[in-house]
């Protein structure tokens, strides 16, 4: 039961990477006053970036890098149209998502002749696990030994990065200069403009991050998770992904807290396929799968608890008297 | 010359696996014949029925449509050109210019599975499906029946990848179903799963483990880890249709291809000879006879929906 | 003080077509890109869309579902209400749809299943949508959050309903039986026939016309009734019409059912109309494409049929472009029709500002 | 003031601002002595604002130089403005109310990329600043849970943490009482001891008389004139202002006020946030009088509006009107409270009264569109509600009269007339009116006061709420002072003063007579 145990939380942490890591990105875009429904296309650009770079180059970090320029080339496309020219940031976020969508597998074709597939990626052109050392010969103790040598060795490098990722946020937002002017800027823009603050300035950088953070995670899915580029391949995670920053209402770590929770939902969605549970009978996966989408539909509607996001988000902002 | 055509599943012709094979044959046959095979890739529902029916339009005949999920856009088209030949692979239409043609992959499988039981230290073993339908059940039973015969008190750990299409092409899935199962004790994988085998198989490769593929030939793809592959010929049905109706041979009606045409068998090539040594090489030899011949009968679950062999 | 005004040509016709002229500019580039003589794949595109009686009953086929998405993310963009859930309620439309059919087509005949299943269409359509509706309205939950989540939610739930009830026995794929012809919508090209017109044999059929009733419908409601009135000041000014005694929350409520029910119809066509059985994935982005039709359509009937059959061209078009050169994948449409939504829709200001300054400038002096 | 020649502390050159059709500013020349008060009077719209944010770089001039101390600057933004010692506390204030006072001030200023070390020093800073202006707040407060001149004078603090010096403030006591105005001047003239340059934007003659050195009149975008402030007086301000004479005085009537046509009694209201913005209001209003709610703005007057004119549900209470209890179990929405011939002039047109981007004769219907003048059967009857509107705007002097003419096309003066004329040709028995001539011009004002009295006149019931007390005084039959939520005070208007109305405003009647006494 226990060993059962630790392996979902295994799979969890694997499951959880992409959305930990593009829930963070949407936390600092959101955090500055700009909608991100854009995620999940960014997630997607970033993952075929990443498996088309590394299978040209075979290195994964260098599939890393193009991952995140591909991302944040899209993050200034969104904000390009919500800062410069005040766009509707929810139909800018649908653009980008439309047209990752079918830029990929255009390209893909184009690039591999593989229906829009990337190759394979083999060898240095994937993100490998690491094995912390020891892990083989504590393996045996009772309890430490599997939860070390199972639930945290033996994932690659960017599992370990979204993390690190979830204290440097925090750090990041609410202990310096550039979280305060971030956090000020999604609750009030004129106050920071008129602090003598370019409040362009301040978004560009958040959806810059926003970028960096998206193409990580969509590198994590092509070139670690998978072993290549797959239309689709995002599959949600990005909305899932919106849904845990509202869950953890655009706070670092309530966020984390909110990815493992969808992740473990998955993680035992994929182990329960089929499997009748005592008292109960066989549950419908689909019933799993559902559940983080309804969870998040019952916050929303103050069930669990009311989410308040940033004031000014989603509000074009205009230096015009109210 | 004859103008034939094809026209892929949604999964596309590159899914290493069962839309691959036929690309694989029609490229053979072009190589041999010289003759061009019109090629069609409709992205949804609607596109199945207008790319058929556009092709029959334009003339082109034998159309292979690759699936069972073509039956009813065949059937309709079928109807409404009826001087057009059709051969429809993994699907049964009773038309009079329809050629289905299926395989027994519960033969190919019983193959492979005793390869994996015999490859297995743990006498546990698993199967990776990918959409959770009776043709793939099929698959799971005959690999059951396999490994029982060489160890009667095997696991076989079942898993499906879900029950839409998109269940063949979800590696990320796979992958997660394969650690899932090898976490449970088992060191030989069977995927049968199209795309989502990709998944599987690198799992395997990233533990250690042993995998065996569907459908092509997929020994490449991980070499040292892919046990084998059962392969479903559908690349020769293929060649074969547009062969006959070069010929003038081809026929309407049912054809099933099992061990004895050679329709379903197990992969041995350079990638996985390392693996094989010649004791497992003969005993697979022998129980391929003994299915052959009649004296080992395997189950085909889709004879009565259920596996009780 | 002078009241310059900007004609309304330059709102309704220059800017807007600037903008998608730059859309069609960069998705010129994309076919470059690829390698591809952008003008020769226009030409597949056309002559696929228009070029032949077979190809514009396509064209006008997909178009019928984008009218119906069309219309209904644009009254509720006209309260103020962003409804990307169009997806999930077209696809729960269908399922009432499929529901009936299922039910009546052996009983019934086709002048009682019609207008009985267009109807459960929109029913079922509706009711996908009265959840968020109601959250919004009553619960201030953010609406396009939640038609995001109920778009995964219907997928799920169709997905079980299909495998564990609706299934045929021995079929591999969940779909269902196919219905009987009672309950199949007259085609176009068989409504045609006996007048000794031939259309060519598509999937066009009668749901087309009710998608242009549909337009008229929408055309009287939001600007001809005072439910129409109501409906413009919620979305306008939310406190100006709590000063004027109108109930937002129920005006909320009522919108997005009207939407639901409009995207709900493409069941009617895709479900009755052409596949005759209940499947999966059937919906296959109209709901999302509804976003760029109704952008582009300007939130008015007229622009989103013109929208929705330039859309049908694409989409049709482009099939018969990946299917001429198969090296281009259908895909290359949705790249375009994201590009529309960004330069129609994300970037409207980015012309708009320079252009209307000209024009206020040219008349204030 | 002395002959001395510059530098001026600033110093403007034909300054130009054109947004879209309007020109803001046009070719603005001004001279600012170094430590003086100079005031800048302009009537709304006249471009005073646009002004003080071109000088504090908040939009760029079209045109045109800035000046400070005598050296020509260069100021693309606010970070510039800062740089040469400019400071501006805004009309509306600019804090994020979920930060605290010290973040708010350090916001823009934090010395350093890491918090830690900023925000301490500037805890030792500001220390100095609250003792040598006696501007004390506690800086751990969160912003939105002060008053708002306690919010003001984090402002004010901020652009001193910033070292200001020169100081903008736009309309700093709009949102004051007299007694916290008076306060501010105070700071203001210690700031000017200190040689703080302040400009100083209102439209109270009174305030300018009272406090600054010199002053400056703007009309429509341009500087029509400069004054020394002890040698100039109200009615040439006023004229100056509005480019002709002006009378100040309303003149009516003592009014004959007949039977009580609404009762309210003990009225609360909770808003969504569960804060009581109303606490058991009572009064009386009768037919053939004006009623005017004096308070500072956002003491619950608006939440008065709103309940009585049923757009928000009563918490609790009950209202008694046209023989009906309105309670918070038996509530009338807005509609059913026009119905029974309850009419309202809301105090925002912009954010209630109107819908900007209506054409004027759909926004000319507004409340009032399920009425059957203007429905068919079905459709609505586009024909009455375009001749009716052509009828107003022609009786009502709207310009243009155009009926298509988009809402939002209209001028400021012109969008209230089309708001008053429809709420009060519905011949209603009582009339809300809220900040009835805001954003209107001297001239516009006395139409509408004229038009308000006349209402009262026929024996009509007015309730009056506005901010500006000269507007109470000068319309009002009685007074009722409103302060956080509850009546204060009732004073009839003939024994009305600024001072006793502004000590009530405050909430410190009882407590300053006794002050005033020792
Ligand atoms: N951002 C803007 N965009 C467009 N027009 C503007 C903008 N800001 C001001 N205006 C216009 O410029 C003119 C001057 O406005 P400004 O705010 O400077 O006036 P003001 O004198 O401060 O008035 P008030 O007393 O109402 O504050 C007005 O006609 C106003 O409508
Ligand atoms: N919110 C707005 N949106 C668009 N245009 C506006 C807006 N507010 C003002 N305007 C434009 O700015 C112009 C000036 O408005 P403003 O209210 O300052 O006029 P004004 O000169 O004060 O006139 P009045 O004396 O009638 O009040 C108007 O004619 C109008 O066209
Ligand atoms: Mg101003
Ligand atoms: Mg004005």
């Amino acid at each position: 039961m226990f060993e059962t145990l630790i392996l979902i939380l295994d799979a969890t942490l694997r499951v959880s990477t992409p959305l930990i890591l593009a829930a963070l990105a949407g936390l600092f875009s959101e955090r500055s006053g700009i909608v991100d429904i854009g995620l999940e296309g960014k997630m997607l650009g970033g993952a075929f970036a990443a498996a088309a770079a590394a299978a040209v180059f075979g290195s994964a970090w260098i599939g890393l890098a193009f991952a995140i320029l591909a991302s944040v080339g899209l993050a200034l496309i969104h904000g390009f149209a919500c800062i410069t020219h005040r766009g509707d940031h929810i139909v800018s976020g649908v653009a980008i998502n439309t047209i990752v969508a079918g830029l990929t597998v255009t390209l893909g074709l184009d690039w591999f002749s593989q229906g829009g597939q990337t190759p394979a990626l083999t060898g240095d052109a994937r993100f490998t696990s690491i094995v912390f050392p020891f892990a083989e010969q504590i393996a045996d103790v009772p309890v430490i030994g599997l939860i070390y040598s199972e639930l945290l060795s033996g994932h690659n490098i960017l599992v370990y990065m979204a993390f690190v990722f979830v204290p440097a946020t925090y750090w990041i937002v609410f202990k310096t200069r550039f979280g305060l002017r971030l956090r000020a800027v999604g609750e009030n823009p004129h106050a920071v403009d008129t602090a003598g603050i370019s409040v362009a300035l301040v978004r560009y950088r958040a959806v810059i991050i926003c970028g960096i953070l998206c193409g990580i995670a969509g590198a994590y899915l092509s070139t670690a998770h998978n072993a290549g580029f797959l239309k689709d391949m995002s599959a949600g995670k990005g909305y899932m992904a919106l849904a845990a920053l509202i869950f953890g209402k655009w706070r670092p770590v309530p966020v984390l807290f909110a990815c493992l929770l969808f992740g473990f939902l998955d993680a035992v969605a994929v182990r329960l396929q089929g499997v009748a549970l005592p008292g109960i009978g066989e549950v419908p996966v689909q019933a799993i799968e559902v559940l983080p989408y309804v969870l998040t539909v019952l916050l929303l509607a103050g069930f669990i608890g009311k989410a308040v996001g940033p004031k000014a988000i989603g509000k074009p902002y205009v230096k015009e008297r109210a | 010359d004859i103008k034939p055509a094809v026209v892929y599943d949604q999964a596309g012709k590159f899914d290493k696996s069962f839309n691959e094979g036929v690309y694989n044959g029609i490229t053979r046959f072009t190589k041999d014949t010289g003759i061009q095979v019109r090629e069609s890739e409709p992205k949804n529902e609607a596109q199945v029925e207008q790319n058929l029916r556009r092709l029959a339009q334009r003339g082109y005949t034998p159309i292979v449509a690759v699936g069972f999920n073509m039956a009813s856009a065949v059937s309709k088209v079928a109807k409404d050109f009826p001087d057009i030949q059709f051969s429809i692979i993994d699907g049964v239409i009773d038309q009079p210019n329809v050629q289905s043609i299926v395989f027994k992959e519960h033969q190919g499988s019983f193959l492979v599975g005793v390869l994996a039981a015999m490859n297995s230290k743990t006498d546990t073993v698993g199967f990776v499906g990918g959409m959770d339908i009776p043709l793939i059940r099929k698959f799971g039973c005959g690999y059951e029946q396999g490994v029982k015969y060489v160890t009667p008190n095997a696991t076989v750990i079942q898993n499906m990848t879900g029950s839409t299409g998109a269940a063949f092409n979800d590696p990320t899935k796979g992958s997660e179903l394969a650690k899932s199962q090898f976490s449970k004790g088992a060191d030989v994988v069977f995927a049968a799963a199209g795309g989502t085998g990709i998944g599987v198989y690198q799992a395997a490769k990233d533990e250690g483990k042993l995998a065996i593929g569907v459908d092509s030939n997929q020994n490449h793809i991980q070499p040292g880890t892919m046990l084998t592959s059962m392969v479903k010929r559908v690349d020769r049905a293929a060649y074969k249709a547009f062969e006959d109706a070069q010929a003038g041979d081809w026929e309407p009606g049912l054809e099933v291809l099992g061990l004895s045409e050679g329709g379903v068998d197990w992969a041995l090539d350079d990638y996985n000879k390392g693996l094989i040594t010649a004791d497992m090489k003969a005993k697979m030899e022998a129980v391929k006879a003994s299915i052959v011949n009649g004296d080992i009968k395997v189950h085909d679950y889709m004879s009565d929906s259920t596996c009780n062999y | 003080m002078s009241q310059a005004k900007v004609p309304v040509w330059v709102n309704v016709g220059l800017i807007p077509l600037l903008n998608i002229l730059l859309a069609f500019f960069v998705s010129g580039l994309v076919f470059l890109a690829i390698g591809q003589n952008p003008l020769e794949a226009a030409g597949y595109l056309v002559y696929g869309a228009f070029g032949y009686d077979a190809g514009i009953g396509y064209t006008l086929y997909y178009a019928t579902n984008l009218i119906f998405t069309g219309l209904a993310v644009s009254i509720a963009f006209k309260a103020g209400l962003f409804n990307i859930g169009g997806e999930g309620q077209a696809y729960i439309g269908g399922l009432g749809v499929g529901l009936l059919c299922l039910w009546l087509d052996s009983s019934m005949p086709l002048i009682i299943i019609a207008p009985l299943a267009i109807i459960g269409g929109a029913v079922f359509g509706a009711a996908w949508a009265y959840i968020p509706a109601y959250l919004q309205a009553r619960r201030g939950s953010h609406i396009v959050i939640t038609t995001i989540m109920f778009n995964f939610i219907a997928s799920s739930l169709m997905v079980y309903l299909m495998v564990n009830w609706l299934k045929e026995k021995g079929m591999m794929s969940p779909i269902s039986r196919t219905f009987q012809e009672s309950a199949w919508l007259p085609y176009l090209h068989d409504v045609f026939s006996p007048l000794g017109l031939d259309i060519g044999n598509s999937p066009l059929n009668l749901a087309f016309i009710l998608a242009l009733l549909g337009c008229v419908v929408y055309w009287g409601l939001v600007w001809h009734t005072r439910w129409g009135y109501q409906l413009r000041t919620v979305g306008t000014n939310p406190t100006a019409a709590r000063y004027a005694g109108i109930d937002n929350a129920k005006v909320t409520i009522w919108v997005m059912l009207i939407s639901g029910a409009f995207a709900g119809l493409v069941g009617v066509n895709e479900i009755m109309g052409v596949n005759h059985n209940l499947l999966l994935n059937f919906t296959a982005g109209y709901g999302f494409a509804g976003i760029a039709v109704a952008l582009m359509g300007r939130n008015h009937p007229i622009g989103i049929i013109l929208a929705a059959i330039l859309f049908g061209a694409l989409y049709q078009g482009g099939a018969e472009l990946a299917f001429e050169i198969p090296s281009i994948t259908p895909e290359i449409v949705v790249v375009i029709q994201g590009l529309v939504i960004l330069f129609s829709g994300a970037l409207e200001n980015m012309f708009k500002g320079k252009i209307e300054g000209y024009f206020l400038r040219r008349a204030a002096a | 003031m002395s002959n001395q020649t510059p530098p001026y502390a600033i110093e403007l050159e034909g300054i130009s601002k054109r947004f879209g059709a309007v020109q803001a500013n046009k070719d603005i020349c001004l001279q600012v002595p170094k430590g003086s008060i100079h005031g800048i009077i302009g009537e709304n719209g006249a471009g005073k604002s646009t002004l003080m944010s071109i000088i504090y770089g908040f939009y760029e001039a079209d045109s045109g130089t800035i000046s400070i101390d005598g050296e020509q600057v260069d100021i693309r933004n606010s970070q510039d403005a800062i740089k040469v010692g400019i400071g501006m506390v805004h009309q509306h204030f600019m804090l994020v109310e979920n930060f605290t006072v010290l973040e708010n001030i350090v916001l823009g200023a934090e010395g350093g990329a890491v918090l830690k070390h900023g925000l301490s020093a500037a805890r030792e800073e500001l220390k100095r600043l609250e003792t040598e202006y006696r501007l004390d707040v506690d800086v751990d407060a969160v912003v939105e849970d002060l008053p708002v001149g306690l919010q003001q004078r984090v402002e004010i603090l901020k652009a001193l943490y910033r070292g200001a010096k020169i100081l903008i403030l736009d309309e700093p006591t709009g949102v004051l009482t007299p007694q916290e105005a008076d306060h501010l001047f105070r700071i203001l003239k210690s700031l000017k001891e200190q040689g703080v340059t302040v400009l100083l934007i209102t439209h109270k003659l009174r305030e300018i008389l009272a406090s600054t050195d010199n002053v400056s009149v703007m009309r429509q975008g341009e500087m029509v004139a400069h004054r020394e402030t002890a040698t100039t007086n109200k009615d040439e301000l006023a004229e100056l202002m509005v480019g002709k004479k002006v009378r100040l005085k309303v003149t009516k009537d003592t009014a004959q006020p007949t039977g009580t046509v609404l009762s309210a009694k003990d009225l609360s209201f909770f808003d969504s946030q569960g804060v009581e913005r109303l606490k058991k209001v009572s009064f009386e209003l009768k037919a053939g009088e004006i009623l005017g709610i004096a308070g500072v703005s956002g003491n619950g007057q608006s939440e008065l509006l709103n309940v009585l004119s049923g757009i928000a549900p009563l918490s609790s209470g009950e209202i008694q009107y046209a023989g009906q209890t309105i309670t918070a179990s038996a509530p009338k929405n807005a509609a059913q409270m026009r119905d029974l011939k309850m009419a309202h002039v809301p105090e925002d047109r912009h954010k209630m009264g109107l819908v900007t981007g209506f054409d004027a004769y759909e926004a000319a219907v507004l409340g009032y569109q399920n009425s059957e003048v203007y429905n068919g059967k079905v459709l609505m009857n586009r024909k009455a509600m375009l001749s009716e509107c052509e009828q107003r705007m022609t009786d009502w002097d709207v310009r243009p009269p155009d009926p298509f003419l988009k809402t939002a096309n209209f001028s400021g003066g012109n969008q209230q007339k089309i708001v008053i004329a429809r709420e009060v040709e519905q011949n209603p028995e009582v009339l809300l009116i809220g900040q009835p001539t805001r954003g209107v011009d001297i001239g516009a004002i006395e139409n509408i006061h004229e038009q308000i009295v006349k209402l009262r006149d026929a024996g009509k019931a007015i309730l009056l709420v506005s901010v500006e007390l000269d507007e109470i005084m000068a319309l009002s039959d009685r007074i009722i002072v409103m302060f956080d939520g509850a009546v204060v005070g009732e004073v009839p208007a003939d024994q009305a003063d600024e001072r006793t109305l502004g000590l009530m405003m405050a909430n410190a009647w009882n407590e300053e007579k006794g002050a005033a006494e020792a």
